[in-house]
């Protein structure tokens, strides 16, 4: 056998981030309880998300209401399982189709190069300039408190970085003799996307698509800031980081509900995706 | 695979892009800004006048005065007219010309990019370098996990945690305003622990590989102290990786910076931004835009020339 | 060579006792045992992937993760494998200097070549920074590096990146040189170079180790040899006698698959022509490189090109394959001959498989899209003495001799017309080089395929080929 | 190198003197909601004016009694169609040049040719005429004192204006002069010395306009602005705790309020209008949301509005069973989701509101919530402002929630005449017309009579309870925070002048 002692001075440390198995399967395991959380929604609690008991609000967790109510008197599990819904399926479209369309032509431009190439980029950088925010507001504008104005704002400024992240390493995979030889050998494009370009920059992208999840919600919660969001009663966790910020003194344990629940969602993208490196 | 550049060649591939940037950025908010609903007198009748004095005979008022009625294809080639004159018109909201208003909130905004790379860079490099040299190790794995908590967290409750640990209780910084540079340290740090939280990442991967690099090995057992290695190879190839994502980094950063100019009240671009969009002021979208788009150009360039400094191999050969 | 610290003559330079290195419970090398002194020279020479470089990187204390060594090392007197990291390092440089195995990437790519000796100069010698500047610039002298100062290490050729790598190196002064593989990939005339600059080291004084597959570098160096196998020492003794009288059976392969003793091959066959070359010239940017090649391949028939390295046999290779447009002249196929007939084989094996998917799964893909029975392919593996088991594994866990067998089978699934061959066991050890040409040459005679091999060893082109056309640097 | 230059920067930048921390305190800063992003009177005269950085002709005090302002006195002709205002003498801009005759009409021609409060009066003429202004007429108008009140007839200096006739800096007559102006977000301002009046007692100010709630509670509770507007209920709750701080609120004359499209067919009935005021729990509101429960709108005129708040009316009472009872006798009935339906509608309606005053979108929230309890479905849409006015005019709006200031002049009868006159208004009623309403307001804003005024207005009140144009929910408190070593602090109901000219630090 060659070990690597003979191809390398020295076997290279993994590139992966801290990769640990059971690191892993707790991912997998936040994953699934999130989903799970996701479809069944509301239900599990047995409580409506948009009733509100006025003279109730801000209250403590309790028996009743296991993680306490909002400033409306609502019941924030409720509207957390619900806010799972719309931030879970938003991340997940969102990355989806910014993360299709961007690495689809980021292989283009690597595999066809010259104009193709030049064109694509120049596009993609055209984009980067032209604030992001800008287009997410008008999007928004166009169709206010609508639910799509805002995801497919977000998902157009997200594209650009899969395009650049796929471009640059396919680039290089390209122009490895593997892909050469798998060329001369008659492997059909699509064949050769699946064997040498997905695996090795399929790790890269599930980095940024983890990161882009939490960037797709935080973007939402930003947006609520500058005043543009979704029609209310609708529960979703960058919106309620933003209702609930002026109670971040009295009640801190509002606001921490909606970001403990993103971190723990980014954190079990992360633990399951297993290897992280971001371009 | 690096291509070597000429300088010359640079400078002109980014002042075609600038003028591509110019182009698209004017035609496209243009177009947005034609396309949103609603009636656009009224609009920038509630910014002018604010919900106390807007009613509908301000908004007739306005639609007369600034031409509204006009067909777009007018409206747009006066403003490229004008563009090509180097004006950029005047606030339709506040009367005042356009290149007035950017001027003085641009200057806010870019101490405050400013303020936040550095202060980014500050946390980003150390920890990126801690956690790099041994990866899989302790810091590695806390810096991890912190990362991807600071990167949860939206800027605003970032800021006012901020503002309450370092403004209120401690007494070191004040909690708003721009008088003196210590009005600068809190908004920066704000944004520069959010930008740090990817970027420390990016540091620690460019470390990684080049601790992994055969020509480490060899820098140590031809002789040189752990130390020296790092400081005389492993930086310097580290920074490449790290320069480029610092730019992109550049072009998110406007989200950032309206959030954080709202909060700490600086008077910045962003904020202006998303103001002009809610009034329709489609001039000083433009102008706003077309500044922020051009500026991204120059930033580029920059990186490039940074680049070129750090890699000779973009200049030789 | 004078350390203050000087070891009294019959103190070893370096000194290895029942050195094993494991896995886990598995040995992957040793024991070894062995002594270098000053002004002696050690060849460790073995089969690839004997686990010669854990040697190396044992007395170094570099070993990879999850390796442990066991034994004791002693250099210039003082045991140093019971000794940590930190101090380990110390010694580097300074008492035991190591040449890279790869030249070329044990260099800082932005770093100019000069300052990367003068580092070494100053910071480890110790020298002032002008002292350090001198003391470079003479090292560039005597090793015919004028001029090189400036040059990145992407500009240099792998003779002079070696010769850089070598004065860096040895800067420090340290009376001992470990060289890993110091030949690898080099062509004829700087291999020769190199040889020479080792050579130099015992007559300087210093102790030599040099860790290499090549036949011809034991012999150059003379001194004493080790034979490796599977990590066990085969054989040992003095240089000369061992090449002259090898007692193993093993050692009696090694030698016999020196390319210089094979027999020369039989005349070719007499096959239709399936790919002419007419007037090509090959070009990099704007330089020539080849002009007015002409060739006209027949069915079964090997040629071998040579030339000196960066002459363009690659470009050359890949413009007959099709893969780049010709600069000038023609590439004519036969009629009917199909899009894949051409096929290539690649110098790194490693690099031409797709890195995370086993080789079964590559290799069925392409019997899959040729419409080839998997039968056929496993009876291809078999002639090649592979057995399918090992297909399960990625290709980074097979060795190179193994990988460019299995790349063989791999082109004749497509039913190539032409084979044409980059440097295939340039990284081979002799045994399994000559063990793949062999396999080569009688696959391709029984299916009439054509060769075209690309190599820079003279004695292969002469004794394995039909036909050898050696490339020359057009006037 | 270039990081540890960086570093070095920073980090200098990190330990500098602080000057404005080390300052002595005499400089106060004062803290706001609102951004002041233009030179116009017409668009940022409110802030000019409560920074009292310019003046008008006619002032008014607390109780929105007028006061001689720049004008000593003014006479309305018999006919009241010529109004004179004599002007005080003496009295120079910032930049030195004379307040006269000709500046402060050439100030109130703009005004009144700009949309505003002086372009919505029956004015046909403003000119300068001795040491007065001279103000002509279509019809006798007895509020135009009051509308000279108005921030948006404060007189700017001529020199103000660039050569455009555009105003290109802030120079008025007031005790503070303008010392830097950085748009939107900040004023910095110097003691006019050559003030006419009595010269205020601090030296210098600022003005820092913090959008965020949560950043204005902080600068008070760290003592970085002295005096901070507008908190919201939370921060307002935790201030009350500090030490350092004052807390104050204030009822002020601003009402949120629901307009109703009266025109549309599911609100055309009163009793539709009554049913849903009486689903609305107002107490909740107050005590949830704004946390004043004493705040409960129980009629549109608010206490603070003196004159106009009846105390004799009934209370806007909570019967989620009358008002289903109203409901019902309309001939809507409950469907299968529990809304109502009538002629195979639904009662589904959409809201308008917007996010600049923070509380109406939570207000909208629990208005969905409260009107569900009867089976209306509301759909809310929180947009811009503007979208109320444009609906209002194309028609498309069926409610809207908004907050009304009553007392944009000190004499409200401008604002009510605008929101309930004939064919109503962009902020008040809509397809709601009463002439009995009509003319009780063209009497009152005809006479100075107050006798005849009370009658006219309690008359109004009364019809406007009744009907329910718009169905008021909550009043307004203007809170704020003021530094415990700041003394002579009094807070305008009517939100004209924060006052700094008075206040001083005690020691």
């Amino acid at each position: 056998m060659t070990d690597q002692t003979q191809t390398g001075a020295m076997p290279r440390p993994r590139r992966a981030w801290p990769r640990i198995r059971p690191a892993r399967g707790l991912g997998f395991t936040l994953l699934a309880l999130l989903a799970l959380c996701a479809v069944a929604g509301p239900d599990l609690v047995g409580q409506d998300p948009a009733k509100q008991s006025l003279l109730d609000a801000r209250q403590p967790p309790s028996a009743a209401n296991l993680l306490g109510t909002d400033h409306l008197g609502r019941d924030m599990a409720a509207r957390l399982l619900s806010g799972a819904q719309l931030s879970l399926s938003l991340a997940v479209l969102s990355v989806l189709t910014a993360g299709l369309p961007g690495t689809l032509l980021g292989i283009a431009a690597a595999w066809y190069g010259g104009w193709t190439d030049r064109l694509l980029t120049s596009f993609a950088d055209a984009v980067l300039a032209l604030p992001g925010l800008l287009l997410v507001l008008m999007l928004a504008a166009i169709s206010p408190g609508s639910w799509w104005a805002l995801y497919a704002g977000i998902s157009l400024t997200l594209w650009v970085e899969y395009f650049r992240y796929t471009r640059q390493r396919a680039r290089i995979v390209i122009a490895e003799p593997a892909v050469e030889a798998s060329r001369l050998l008659g492997l059909t494009p699509a064949l050769i996307i699946r064997r040498h370009l997905v695996p090795e920059i399929g790790p890269g992208l599930l980095t940024i698509a983890a990161f882009g999840a939490a960037t797709a919600v935080t973007a939402v919660a930003a947006l609520g800031f500058v005043s543009v969001g979704v029609r209310p009663p609708t529960a979703e966790w960058g919106v309620m980081m933003t209702e609930l910020l002026p109670y971040w003194r009295e009640a801190p344990f509002l606001i921490l509900q909606p970001v403990a629940c993103l971190v723990i969602t980014v954190l079990a993208l992360h633990l399951s995706v297993g290897g992280m490196r971001r371009p | 695979m690096t291509t070597a550049r000429p300088f010359l060649t640079i400078l002109a591939q980014r002042a075609l892009q600038a003028f591509i940037v110019a182009f698209i950025v004017g035609i496209v908010s243009f177009a947005m800004m034609q396309a949103l609903p609603g009636d656009a007198a009224y609009r920038i009748a509630a910014g002018r006048y604010g919900y106390d004095m807007m009613d509908a005979a301000a908004a007739e008022a306005v639609r007369v005065e600034l031409g509204l009625d006009r067909h777009w294809i007018v409206q747009l080639f006066d403003w490229l007219g004008a563009l090509a004159q180097f004006d950029l018109g005047r606030s339709l909201v506040y009367g005042s010309p356009v290149i007035d208003e950017i001027s003085v909130q641009l200057g806010y905004s870019l101490l405050l990019a400013a303020g936040a790379v550095i202060a980014s860079l500050l946390i980003a490099v150390p920890v990126g370098i801690a956690a790099g040299l041994k990866p899989g190790g302790l810091v590695d794995r806390v810096t991890l996990a912190i990362s991807i908590f600071v990167r949860a967290i939206p800027a605003f409750a970032l800021g006012v945690v901020l503002v309450l640990a370092f403004a209120v209780q401690l007494k070191l910084f004040p909690v708003a305003g721009f008088r003196g540079p210590e009005h600068l340290v809190l908004p920066s740090l704000t944004l520069g622990l959010g930008l740090a939280a990817v970027s420390n990442r990016v540091v620690r991967d460019a470390v990684a590989d080049a601790m992994a690099a055969e020509w480490q090995l060899f820098a140590r057992t031809k002789g040189l102290s752990a130390r020296l290695s790092v400081l005389r190879h492993v930086l310097r190839n580290a920074s490449l990786p790290v320069v480029t994502y610092v730019g992109v980094q550049m072009a998110y950063l406007i989200e950032g910076v309206v959030i954080v100019e709202t909060v700490f009240a600086w008077p910045g671009i962003g904020h202006a931004l998303v103001h002009a969009i809610f009034a329709r002021d489609v001039a000083m979208v433009q102008g706003t835009a077309l500044t922020l788009g051009l500026i991204y150009v120059a930033l580029n360039l920059v990186i490039d020339l940074a680049c070129r400094g750090i890699d000779p191999r973009t200049r030789s050969a | 060579m004078t350390v203050s610290d000087t070891p009294s003559s019959d103190t070893p330079s370096i000194a290895v006792d029942a050195l094993s290195v494991f896995f886990g419970a598995t040995r992957l090398l040793g024991p070894v045992s062995f002594r270098v002194a000053a002004g002696e020279t050690l060849v460790i020479m073995g089969e690839t992937g004997a686990g010669k470089s854990l040697a190396a990187q044992a007395i170094l204390g570099i070993l990879p993760k999850g390796l442990r060594a066991e034994g004791s090392i002693t250099i210039n007197g003082r045991r140093v494998d019971t000794l940590g990291p930190a101090e380990r390092s110390a010694l580097w440089g300074r008492e035991i200097a190591t040449l890279p195995q790869e030249p070329w990437r044990a260099l800082d790519p932005l770093m100019r070549a000069g300052p990367q000796v003068i580092e070494a100069h100053r910071y480890v010698a110790g020298l002032p920074p002008e002292g350090a500047r001198k003391a470079c610039a003479r090292d560039f002298e005597t090793l015919g590096l004028q001029g090189a100062e400036r040059r990145l290490p992407a500009a240099l050729s792998g003779g002079m990146a070696q010769r850089v790598a070598f004065a860096a190196a040895t800067a420090g002064q340290a009376p001992i040189l470990l060289a890993d593989e110091p030949t690898k990939g080099l062509d004829a005339e700087r291999h020769a170079r190199v040889v020479g600059l080792l050579a130099q080291v015992p007559e300087d004084g210093g102790a030599l180790l040099v860790i290499t597959h090549e036949v011809a570098v034991a012999r150059a160096l003379g001194g004493d040899i080790i034979v490796l196998r599977d990590g066990r020492v085969i054989e040992e003794g003095q240089t000369r006698h061992v090449l002259a009288k090898p007692q193993a059976p093993y050692t009696r392969d090694l030698l016999a698959a020196d390319p210089e003793a094979w027999p020369k091959s039989e005349n070719p066959t007499d096959g239709a022509i399936v790919l002419t070359a007419k007037d090509l010239a090959v070009t990099r940017g704007e330089r020539v490189l080849i002009e007015g090649f002409d060739l006209s391949l027949r069915a079964g028939e090997r040629v071998a090109v040579t030339g000196p390295s960066g002459i363009g046999k690659t470009t050359l290779l890949d413009t007959l394959a099709g893969l780049i447009a010709p600069a000038q002249g023609s590439v004519q196929r036969a009629a009917g001959l199909g899009r894949h007939a051409v096929q290539k084989l690649y110098q790194d094996p490693p690099a031409a498989f797709p890195p995370h998917v086993s080789l079964e799964r590559s290799l069925r893909d392409i019997a899959r899209l040729h419409d080839v029975a998997w039968d056929r392919v496993t009876e291809y593996l078999t002639a090649l003495n592979l057995y399918p088991d090992m297909l399960k594994r990625r290709p980074d866990a097979v060795s190179g001799g193994e990988l460019q067998r299995i790349s063989v089978a791999r082109a004749l699934t497509v039913r190539p017309a032409v084979l044409l061959a980059d440097e295939p066991t340039s990284r081979l050890d002799p045994i399994t080089q000559r063990q793949t040409l062999e396999l080569l040459s009688e696959i391709t005679k029984d299916q009439g395929i054509a060769i075209v091999l690309v190599t820079h060893h003279a004695a292969i082109a002469e004794n394995w080929a039909h036909q050898s056309i050696t490339l020359r640097a057009p006037a | 190198m270039i990081r540890r230059l960086c570093a070095a920067i920073f980090f200098s930048a990190l330990f500098l003197p602080l000057p404005s921390l080390a300052e002595e305190k005499s400089r106060v800063t004062i803290a706001s909601p609102w951004e002041v992003s233009s030179f116009d009177t017409a668009v940022s005269g409110f802030a000019i004016q409560a920074l009292e950085i310019m003046e008008n002709l006619v002032d008014a005090d607390e109780t929105g009694a007028l006061q001689p302002g720049l004008a000593t006195s003014w006479s309305a002709s018999d006919d009241g169609l010529t109004w004179t205002f004599q002007l005080r003498d003496g009295v120079t801009f910032h930049d030195g040049t004379a307040f006269d005759p000709a500046a402060a009409a050439q100030s109130l021609t703009r005004s009144w040719q700009k949309p505003g409060v002086l372009a919505k009066a029956p004015v046909t003429g403003v000119s300068a005429k001795g040491d007065a202004v001279v103000f002509t007429l279509e019809r006798p108008f007895a509020a135009l004192p009051a509308i000279l009140a108005h921030a948006t007839t404060i007189i700017q200096a001529p020199s103000a204006l660039d050569a455009d006739g555009q105003p290109s800096a802030l120079i008025g007559t007031g005790p503070f002069k303008v010392e830097r102006f950085t748009p939107p977000q900040s004023i910095d301002l110097l003691r006019n010395d050559s003030y006419w009046g009595a010269a205020p007692k601090i030296p210098a100010a600022s003005y820092l306009a913090a959008g965020r709630a949560e950043t204005r509670a902080l600068l008070a509770e760290s003592g970085d602005a002295d005096m901070v507007f507008t908190l919201d209920p939370s921060g307002f709750a935790r201030l009350e705790n500090v030490d350092s701080v004052k807390t104050l609120a204030v009822p002020i004359p601003r009402v949120v309020t629901l307009k109703v499209n009266a025109a549309h067919r599911f609100f055309s009935d009163p009793r539709a209008r009554q049913a849903l005021s009486l689903a609305i729990n107002r107490d909740g509101i107050a005590t949830a949301i704004t946390r004043f429960p004493e705040a409960a709108a129980g009629q549109l005129f608010p206490p603070a509005l003196s004159g106009w708040h009846s105390p004799s009316l009934p209370r806007l009472g909570y019967d989620v069973e009358a008002a289903k009872g109203l409901l019902a006798e309309l001939g809507w009935t409950a469907g299968d989701d529990g809304i109502l339906v009538k002629d195979g509608e639904r009662f589904s309606i959409l809201l308008r509101t917007f996010p600049d005053r923070p509380e109406l979108p939570l207000m909208a929230a629990a208005l969905q919530d409260q009107w569900r309890e009867i089976g209306v479905e509301l759909q809310v849409s929180v947009a811009s402002y503007s979208e109320i006015p444009a609906g209002h005019q194309d028609g498309t709006l069926h409610v809207a929630l908004y907050a009304r200031n009553y007392a944009l002049t000190p004499d409200p009868i401008g604002t009510v005449l605008q929101d309930f006159g004939p064919g109503g208004g962009d902020w008040g009623a809509m397809g709601w017309e009463n002439t009995e309403v009509a003319d009780a307001l063209t009497a009152i804003s005809a006479t100075g009579d107050q006798a005849l005024r009370s009658k006219n207005i309690a008359k109004v009140a009364r019809i406007l309870h009744d009907e329910l144009p718009v169905i008021p929910i909550v009043w307004y408190q203007h809170t704020v925070a003021v530094a415990s070593g700041l003394q002579g602090v009094v807070i305008d109901p009517l939100q004209r002048s924060y006052g700094l000219s008075k206040v001083s630090w005690s020691e």
